[in-house]
């Protein structure tokens, strides 16, 4: 059995459940034809979130950033806090894909086209924040190197540029990817759709993809070299956000661990995302023969790494603060965080990311949607809150003593915060409507190798 | 100004600029030249007028700039005795005063709208009033403000002669007569001292704020400071002990400081004119208890007091005729005495003190005091009360009820800048001119007369006191002008070169030769008289400065009177001064308002000040919302732990919780007046603080430094005279080159650069205020600061040392460093904030699109941001202050201290036009300028010479996180400590 | 092959079941002398496929050349702006950051990498092309579900419409359909 | 069964696809290239002024110098536009009947100031200074065009940041004699590069590309 590295067999025995490749094709297609009342309540839900979300956007722009809780010093707080948050979530899309795509987990196959989705539409959220979260957001195309009238150009030693050249790289790349691992099951869909309108629309997608060798093989080729461009990326962005904090002077950002520990940072609260759109998927359209127990095992298992790797980053950090013997450095990481006005946040964030994911050990949780959920649900909340604990709690009390001051958010920020996760699942669940988040022809290809080879 | 509705306004703004982008072209601006422009005028240039500021009577002396006609800017006037070229918070916020959009503008009766005319025809030549001609004033009486002005002391003159029965009061909240009447006490008559600081080495403050406080306060800090800035660790230094109960400037810049409550400052000065008198001094080192002289009995001899007397008592015994020892104003007359008996005994009278006659109009006599018209009010002897300026219903001693007995007055004229409390209650509102709409005159405290003339045309109308005496003179209203003129050509007798003469005062602000003469008094007379004062009435018994006994804090008149016979360890009610809004005349002022207190750092509002052992007795929490309960008076506000503050006694800032038109003023903070009490006008025992709760919303103390201590971190350094001389290089660690992967980039030319002396630096503020004068800094308001959003380019951070219990203050004026390797501007994305190549750190803030990150790595946060459209707080009159070469900065960018560059490019241009090389110390930052006590010296460093380079070469020098490599272009002097060499006895 | 004869434009098809059947008839028609064959299928079948296409496409080095080119794109531009055209002092840092610049030019280079490859996929596979004559023939939707066709080239010297229905048909094919060209 | 698509719907799909980017860059290019016409600069457009006063005349005619009206170039930031009064020191003898000049006398006998229209009109947060500029040698028709020559003035710089920063960074280009300031048409004896050189030598003209030089 060619490249089937990782997963015995029989663990994916599960695919052969059903008798023929058409049944198969028309379980996986059929949440785009039926009317699911789940999806219409969800829908309505996620849209009302849109709808705060644009209401809070709009507010902001027009009256200013000072209906946030910002302040001097504490000049960043929920905006970037939901920037990182998100574009770490945006991570494990593209990592799933990619990077076990090149190590053949072929595990994978279930799983990756809804976490590329959710990669892109988390990178959708996270690019919004830093343009809103400028004092003039319509001159954001200041930092693009254009011949202005002015002939003033960005400043390339700014990390702002690299986020926005990351950014914008990231999000294309993904979208390729994600179209190009598409454009066979949209053949599908176009064959199969009912009606003719969807089958032209589908149709226009699938650029005419005829399923002939020659497509396959090139097919095969590109997609493997964009996973092979897509797996630097995915690390290189992360660690390039983390360089905001990075270059930076300040207490508690100016480490050089950033980079690594952002990018474990990422993956950790990217799986335990993939994680939680993944389980109710499973249960609502019945896939446990698609996504398997096995398949759940697997994520838990990389949620206990991931987790275990911002473990030793958080003491390794801790560690050098009270090593280097550095008073403001001491400061701000045994005393500030742990004891501060922000304590409880910290705490809470080394509970959920700490403590909770050791239940992982057992099998059983790994296994137990419920379980798993859960421990997935806490780990997000761990991960805003330790972004948080970077970006607020290092502000707060940074080298003057007599500039240290609190910050409080305002409705403005929980709405941005609250209304982007709305956001977020309203274009998820399009994508659930009317794109296979399966990858159907990964699946049937994965179960003909399973299968006994039919002779000649 | 800012309040909610503001908030809308502010958000409302964004609707207006949303969406704007950078290539939308603006409308075509219209140009308006002069028909005919003046000859001194040059568009574009500013220009600036001498004139001069009365305060409580006193004059200080300014210029003003005006740019096309409209005053922008006021700076001290270096020919001004009472100035010398300082300006403080009150003289440079005034100017914000003069635009203030809530000035009364409108002359009406009852509410009614009336012209000027029908106010004469009520009270001049066809008066029809009850007082009017033919009569003789029965029933007319004028409650004035104190004035020293020559051509009003005539016109008041005139007036009595026309109405011999009419009354006259001068009334003003914070003046005080103790000195005056203890002069009178000692001499005989009512003498005035002004004080030479510059010839003093030992310095004696009982309760006074000499350096802050006061209308010579600008010249003593000055003089101060000059004997007090160290060039070398060889250098001389004076030595300041103060003895005082809240925290002042002065107290702040103490080598030794007494925290005593009010009401025991007697007691130390009589305790310390026993020892100087013992002559014991010296002599019996460590003689342990000279004498009965404990102060503060009960305490025992372990008391710190003592220790402080006896250390100043040898000190001033060892400096005899070199000293100085000075009661502050809010100290009875006793403790005045006992001070004048100091001095006359160590002979600095005639030394470090002379003593000129009182410059006020009618100083020293009964018209000062206001209970006369009190009591003639409440006989109904008053049927035409006429009152200029002040605000005597809001300020009056609670007891008084003033404002039920001005209802009575059947017919009431008030004449002042707002339609205040007082305005409310009278039938005639006059609106009066701010004095830099007005012509007059008025005197320094040294008796220098200075002249005002008006930068502006009147505003809003209305008329100067002196209108108003000539309205009853029955005259017809003469040009102003003219009326000072003729008043002055007579005084000095005229001649040909008159007009020379004239034109010269008004060019340099001061009119030669009208300094008061000293009046000579002995010293010895002074002690015998003090000794041999008869114990009659309230007069203090001889024996009191006796060895034999410490008088009781009871004897106090004036400052405690009956109130204070009370137990000891009761609490004591203190009323100060405010450093803002001083008597509550300035409340209408944003700029004062949100002006952090020097100590404190509170804005928008007053609080209960009382020591952290005393709140802790009463179980009182910082930031609680107490009621202080004070001989039947009640007040709400909140506590504020203040460390330094004398046990058992509270301190309340006069001057807030205004109930008057003036929307900035009105519901900030709580009215003390409410419980101030007309015997005990400064002091008194009796109080009862009750913990009402947690402070919520508008009651809460909002302040711009929450933390007092440096957490242990070497950011304001500080070191004692011997400790200095011992190792004058204790901040080497804090200076010279930093290890860098970056070459040098190679500076040449002007390179600006700036020194900060903490050793002088009182906190007084001034150069807060120039700051935002100059650079059209905005109000927040209150929500802006609680928010921490107030937008100060310059804030002064407060930091106390030492010991908790006693623990001294350090005052560090932080703004933008400079850095040559600057962390804010390598994280600025589009260059909006550059080195410029004579070394300034730039922000260009239309190029800015306020990602913050420059402020979030900036280590000293001295950026602010705008993070609403802030220039909508401004009223279309305010915009009128604002200067034209500085960008009014957009909503959504930062800014921060540019070296006031303006300044800078104009100098440059101007040097380069005449074809010179810009000198070193041609340029004159704002707070530079304003600074009192010269703490800040800017400069170019590439000019060796310059003072800035010459200040560098101190061995003290240091750069606050110089470990961090950013090689600041601001740095400080270490705050030398003059302590006496062996204090511990 | 140069131009649109790169690509197979079959004129007889046959539909199978199943991908062994299909990599057994590919097998045959080999065996026939056919050169220009072509599979159709759901999924890729590396058997069929391999015996059709040994040669490997060039793709990776468009892409390797234009991701370099992406990247000194990225130097030059940096180089320019911040170093050449307006040369300021920025916290006294050189002019020349390497350093800082190499965030960039990594993004840059993956991003043209990825677009080329992207380009370069439709551009070797002649995609976007709706219409085909494939299309036109009956049942060929199935072919991207569950059915799996093999198609001779019309211009594949030993095609001829009987001969080559004859072949297909002793590979029992579910069906034989020939393709019209389609005008 | 027909296929879905019709054959011709390859093409369109093709040329769609190109016919969009097409678009996109274009848009771009058309923008940039927008913001640098006259429609955005104000450049070329001579403005309807309160009165009808004419360049060509007084400068062209009567020679009098730009100083004599604008007498505040060598010594304000401003130029300065002409109190009334000055147009009344000859027009009180010359043409004082003349109806052109009625608005003149309204204002100078209202005592009400004449309002011009601003042609070359900076943002706010631009501070230039004339002074600086005319004492070392930058002359008027530098910036202003051949006013001379011009009936109602219009703006012929584009003054957009650019342009202010080709002289700044090159100063020899266009540099001139002081005495030369007001000339118009004047053309330099030397090769200008050679004697601007030598001017920037003589007057210590340096090239200013600080931002706070123009920004405060």
């Amino acid at each position: 059995m060619v490249g089937w590295h990782g997963a015995p067999v029989e663990e994916l025995r599960e695919l052969e459940g059903h008798a023929t490749d058409e049944e198969l094709t028309e379980q996986l297609l059929a949440p785009l034809w039926s009317k699911s009342r789940w999806w219409r309540i969800c829908f309505a839900v996620s849209g009302a979130g849109t709808l705060l979300y644009l209401v809070a956007f709009t507010y902001t722009v027009v009256s200013g950033i000072g209906v946030w809780g910002n302040n001097i010093p504490v000049a960043w707080a929920y905006g970037i806090t939901n920037f990182v948050w998100w574009i770490g979530i945006g991570h494990a899309g593209t990592f799933i894909s990619a990077f076990l795509l090149l190590l053949q987990q072929r595990w994978r196959s279930s799983v990756n086209r809804v976490a590329e989705a959710m990669t892109i539409f988390a990178v959708i959220q996270a690019g919004l924040f830093p343009v809103l979260h400028l004092g003039r957001p319509w001159f954001a195309y200041w930092l693009i190197p254009y011949p202005a009238t002015m002939a003033v150009w960005p400043q390339f030693r700014s990390a702002l540029p690299w986020d926005f050249a990351a950014i914008s790289t990231y999000f294309t790349i993904s979208l390729l990817f994600w179209y190009v691992g598409l454009i066979p099951d949209l053949a599908t869909v176009r064959d199969r759709a009912p009606g003719r309108v969807r089958r032209v629309v589908y149709g226009i997608f699938a650029l005419g993809w005829r399923g002939a060798g020659a497509h396959w093989q090139r097919y095969r080729l590109v997609y493997g070299i964009l996973a092979g461009l897509a797996t630097p990326l995915v690390v290189s962005v992360h660690s390039i956000v983390s360089t905001d904090f990075a270059i930076t002077q300040l207490p508690g950002w100016h480490s050089t661990i950033f980079p690594p520990y952002f990018v474990a940072g990422a993956l950790y609260s990217g799986f335990a995302m993939v994680i939680m759109l993944v389980l109710p998927l499973r249960a609502v359209f019945r896939l446990s023969n698609v996504i398997t127990t096995r398949h759940l095992d697997s994520l838990g298992k990389m949620v206990l790494a991931m987790g275990w790797m911002v473990i030793y980053t958080y003491a390794i950090e801790t560690f050098f603060a009270w090593y280097s013997g550095d008073p403001f450095e001491v400061a701000q990481y045994l005393r500030a965080r742990p004891f501060g006005s922000y304590a409880l946040v910290f705490w809470g964030m080394v509970f959920c990311n700490c403590v909770v994911p050791q239940a992982l050990w057992s099998r059983r949780v790994r296994t137990s949607p419920v379980l798993l959920f859960v421990v997935a649900f806490l780990v997000q909340v761990g991960m805003w809150a330790e972004r948080f604990v970077i970006i607020v709690a290092s502000l707060y009390r940074d080298f003057l003593p007599s500039s240290w001051n609190l910050y409080a958010p305002t409705w403005v920020d929980w709405g941005l915060l609250l209304g982007s996760i709305g956001f977020f699942s309203f274009l998820f669940f399009l994508f659930l409507r009317y794109i296979p988040f399966v990858p159907i022809d990964e699946v049937k290809h994965l179960r003909a190798e399973l299968e006994p080879r039919r002779s000649g | 100004m800012v309040g909610r509705r503001d908030f809308l306004k502010m958000v409302g703004a964004g609707v207006a600029l949303a969406g704007v982008t950078g290539c939308v072209t603006e409308p075509r601006r219209s140009i308006l030249p002069y028909t005919m422009r003046p000859p001194e005028v040059t568009p574009g240039n500013p220009l600036y007028y001498a004139t001069t500021m009365p305060l409580d009577g006193y004059g200080i002396g300014l210029l003003v700039a005006s740019r096309e006609g409209r005053p922008t800017k006021v700076e001290g006037n270096p020919d001004h005795p009472a100035s010398l070229g300082a300006a403080g918070v009150y003289e440079q916020a005034s100017i914000l005063q003069l635009y203030d959009p809530n000035r009364a503008r409108q002359l009406t009766y009852q509410g009614g709208v009336r012209s000027v005319r029908d106010f004469v025809r009520a009270f001049g030549p066809q008066s029809t009033s009850a007082f009017g001609t033919p009569g003789n004033g029965e029933g007319l009486h004028l409650l004035l403000e104190p004035t020293s002005s020559p051509l009003t002391a005539s016109l008041i003159a005139r007036v009595r002669e026309a109405y011999p029965a009419a009354g006259f009061t001068f009334y003003s909240p914070l003046s005080s007569s103790s000195e005056l009447d203890a002069a009178r006490n000692v001499f005989g008559r009512p003498l005035q001292p002004v004080y030479d600081l510059r010839a003093a080495d030992i310095i004696v403050a009982l309760d006074a704020d000499l350096l802050d406080e006061g209308p010579f306060s600008l010249r003593y800090a000055r003089e101060f400071a000059d004997r007090r800035r160290l060039e070398e660790p060889s250098a001389g230094m004076n030595r300041l002990y103060v003895a005082e109960a809240g925290f002042t400037s002065t107290g702040v810049l103490a080598d030794h400081r007494l925290r005593v409550r009010s009401t025991e400052v007697a007691e130390v000065a009589a305790a310390l004119l026993e020892l100087v008198r013992g002559g014991s001094v010296g002599a019996t080192e460590g003689a342990a208890p000279m004498g009965g002289a404990v102060v503060g009995e009960g305490r025992g001899a372990q008391w710190r007091g003592n220790e402080w007397v006896r250390a100043a008592a040898r000190d001033l015994a060892a400096h005899a005729g070199r000293s100085l020892i000075m009661a502050g104003a809010r100290q009875p007359p006793r403790v005045h005495e006992l001070a004048i008996a100091l001095n006359a005994i160590l002979g600095n009278i005639g030394r470090t003190i002379r003593y000129i006659d009182p410059v006020l109009v009618d100083v020293g006599l009964p018209t000062h005091s206001p209970v006369p018209l009190v009591e003639a009010l409440r006989a109904g002897a008053v049927r035409t009360l006429v009152i200029v300026g002040g605000n005597p219903v809001y300020d009056m001693p609670a007891d008084f009820e003033f404002g039920e007995l001005l209802r009575r007055v059947p017919e009431r004229v008030y004449c002042g800048l707002y339609r205040n409390e007082t305005a409310a209650l009278c039938d005639w509102v006059v609106p009066a001119l701010h004095y830099l709409e007005s012509w007059g005159d008025v005197r320094a405290w040294d008796g220098t007369a200075s002249l005002i003339q008006p930068l502006i045309y009147p505003l809003y109308g209305g008329i100067t006191i002196d209108d108003l005496l000539k309205v009853f003179l029955l005259e017809a209203a003469t040009d102003a002008h003219q009326l000072l003129w003729e008043s002055w050509r007579e005084r000095t007798g005229g001649g040909d070169d008159f007009d020379e003469f004239w034109k010269d005062a008004l060019r340099r602000g001061v009119i030669p030769g009208t300094t008061s003469p000293e009046v000579a008094v002995t010293g010895e007379g002074a002690v015998v008289r003090v000794q041999s004062m008869g114990g009659a009435g309230g007069e203090p018994r001889a024996g009191s400065v006796g060895v034999d006994r410490v008088p009781e804090s009871g004897d106090q008149q004036g400052g405690g009177g009956e109130s204070a016979k009370l137990p000891r360890g009761g609490l004591v009610l203190s009323f100060r001064r405010d450093p803002k809004v001083y008597d509550g005349r300035f409340a209408n002022n944003g700029w004062l308002q949100e002006l952090p207190d020097p100590v404190t750092k509170q804005c928008w509002g007053n609080a209960a000040l009382l020591s952290p052992r005393t709140a802790a007795r009463l179980g009182v929490e910082d930031g609680d919302l107490v009621e202080l309960r004070y001989r039947g008076g009640k007040l709400r506000l909140p506590a504020l732990h203040l460390p330094g503050h004398a046990d058992d006694e509270v301190t309340v800032s006069l001057g807030y919780g205004r109930g008057g038109a003036e929307e900035v003023a009105r519901g900030v903070g709580a009215n003390a007046y409410l419980l101030r009490r007309a015997d005990a006008p400064w002091f008194g025992g009796g109080l009862e603080v009750a913990r009402v709760g947690e402070a919520r919303g508008e009651e809460r103390v909002v302040r711009t430094q929450e933390r007092w201590t440096q957490e242990g971190r070497p950011i304001a350094l500080v070191a004692t005279l011997a400790g200095y001389r011992a190792n004058p290089d204790f901040t080497h660690e804090h200076r010279g080159s930093q290890p860098s992967l970056f070459e040098r980039w190679n500076y040449s030319g002007e390179q600006w650069g700036m020194t900060i002396d903490l050793s002088v630096c009182t906190g007084c503020s001034a150069c807060v205020v120039a700051c935002q004068a100059e650079n059209n800094i905005p109000v927040v308001g209150r929500e802006g600061v609680a928010r921490g959003r107030e937008m100060h380019w310059l804030r002064i951070d407060r930091y106390v040392t030492g010991d908790v219990e006693e623990p001294r203050i350090v005052m560090q004026p932080m703004l933008c460093q400079h850095c040559e390797k600057a962390p804010c501007e390598y994280v600025c994305p589009v260059n909006a904030t550059v080195h410029s190549s004579d070394g300034l750190n730039e922000m260009i803030y239309n190029r800015c699109v306020g990602t913050r990150f420059c402020s979030n790595n900036c280590p000293y946060k001295v950026r602010r941001f705008n993070w609403f459209d802030y220039a909508v707080l401004r009223s279309p009159e305010e915009d009128l202050q604002l200067n034209p070469d500085v960008t009014v900065r957009a909503r959504g960018v930062m800014e921060k201290c540019t070296y006031c560059v303006q300044r800078i490019r104009r100098a440059g241009i101007r040097a380069r036009v005449e074809g010179r090389e810009l000198g070193g110390d041609e340029v004159v930052t704002a707070c530079q300028q304003a600074c009192p006590t010269r703490a800040i010296v800017f400069g170019s460093l590439g000019d060796p010479e310059s003072e800035v380079s010459r200040s560098r070469r101190q061995p003290r020098l240091y750069s606050v996180l110089h470990e961090l490599g950013t090689e600041p272009r601001t740095m400080y002097l270490a705050k030398i400590v003059n302590e006496a060499p062996a204090t511990a006895v | 092959m140069r131009g649109r004869a790169r690509f197979v434009e079959p004129g007889i098809m046959a539909e199978f079941g199943a991908e062994g059947e299909l990599e057994h008839a590919v097998v045959r028609l080999r065996e026939r002398g056919y050169t220009r064959l072509e599979i159709y299928a759901p999924y890729p079948v590396e058997g069929a496929t391999t015996l059709l296409y040994q040669t490997r496409p060039r793709l990776n080095w468009v892409v390797f050349c234009a991701a370099t080119a992406g990247a000194l794109l990225a130097l030059a531009v940096q180089w320019f702006t911040n170093a050449f055209d307006y040369p300021l002092n920025v916290g006294g840092r050189p002019l020349f950051s390497l350093p800082a610049w190499i965030p960039v030019t990594f993004e840059l280079a993956v991003l043209a990498g990825g677009l080329a490859a992207f380009i370069g996929l439709l551009v070797s596979i002649g995609l976007p092309r709706l219409w085909h004559p494939v299309f036109e023939v009956p049942g060929f939707e199935r072919a991207s579900v569950d059915r799996f066709w093999v198609g001779i080239d019309r211009r594949d010297p030993r095609f001829d419409p009987e001969r080559s229905r004859q072949e297909l048909t002793e590979l029992r094919p579910l069906r034989i359909e020939v393709v019209e060209v389609g005008r | 069964m027909p296929a879905l698509f019709p054959r011709w719907s390859d093409t369109l799909l093709r040329v769609g696809i190109v016919g969009v980017l097409a678009a996109v860059l274009l848009a771009v290019g058309f923008a940039m290239a927008w913001v640098r016409t006259p429609q955005i600069t104000g450049q070329f457009s001579p403005l309807e002024q309160p009165v009808e006063f004419d360049h060509r005349h007084h400068v062209a005619d009567d020679g009098i110098d730009c100083r004599y009206c604008h007498d505040l170039v060598e010594r304000s930031p401003y130029a300065g536009v002409p109190p009334t009064e000055r147009c009344m020191n000859c027009h009180n003898q010359i043409w004082p009947d003349s109806p052109l000049l009625a608005p003149v006398w309204a204002s100078y006998f209202k005592n009400e100031p004449i309002v011009w229209r601003r042609v070359h009109q900076l943002p706010e947060f631009v501070y230039f200074d004339h002074s600086i500029h005319v004492n070392k040698g930058v002359g008027c028709e530098s910036c202003h065009g051949r006013v001379d020559r011009m009936a109602r003035v219009y703006q012929v710089a584009s003054l957009q940041m650019g342009w202010c920063l080709d002289c700044h960074r090159r100063p020899e280009r266009v540099l001139r004699p002081v005495e030369e300031i007001t000339t118009m048409g004047w053309v330099p004896s030397r090769p200008q590069e050679e004697l601007g050189r030598e001017l920037m030598e003589r007057y210590g003209v340096r090239r200013v590309t600080d931002c706070t030089a123009c920004h405060r």
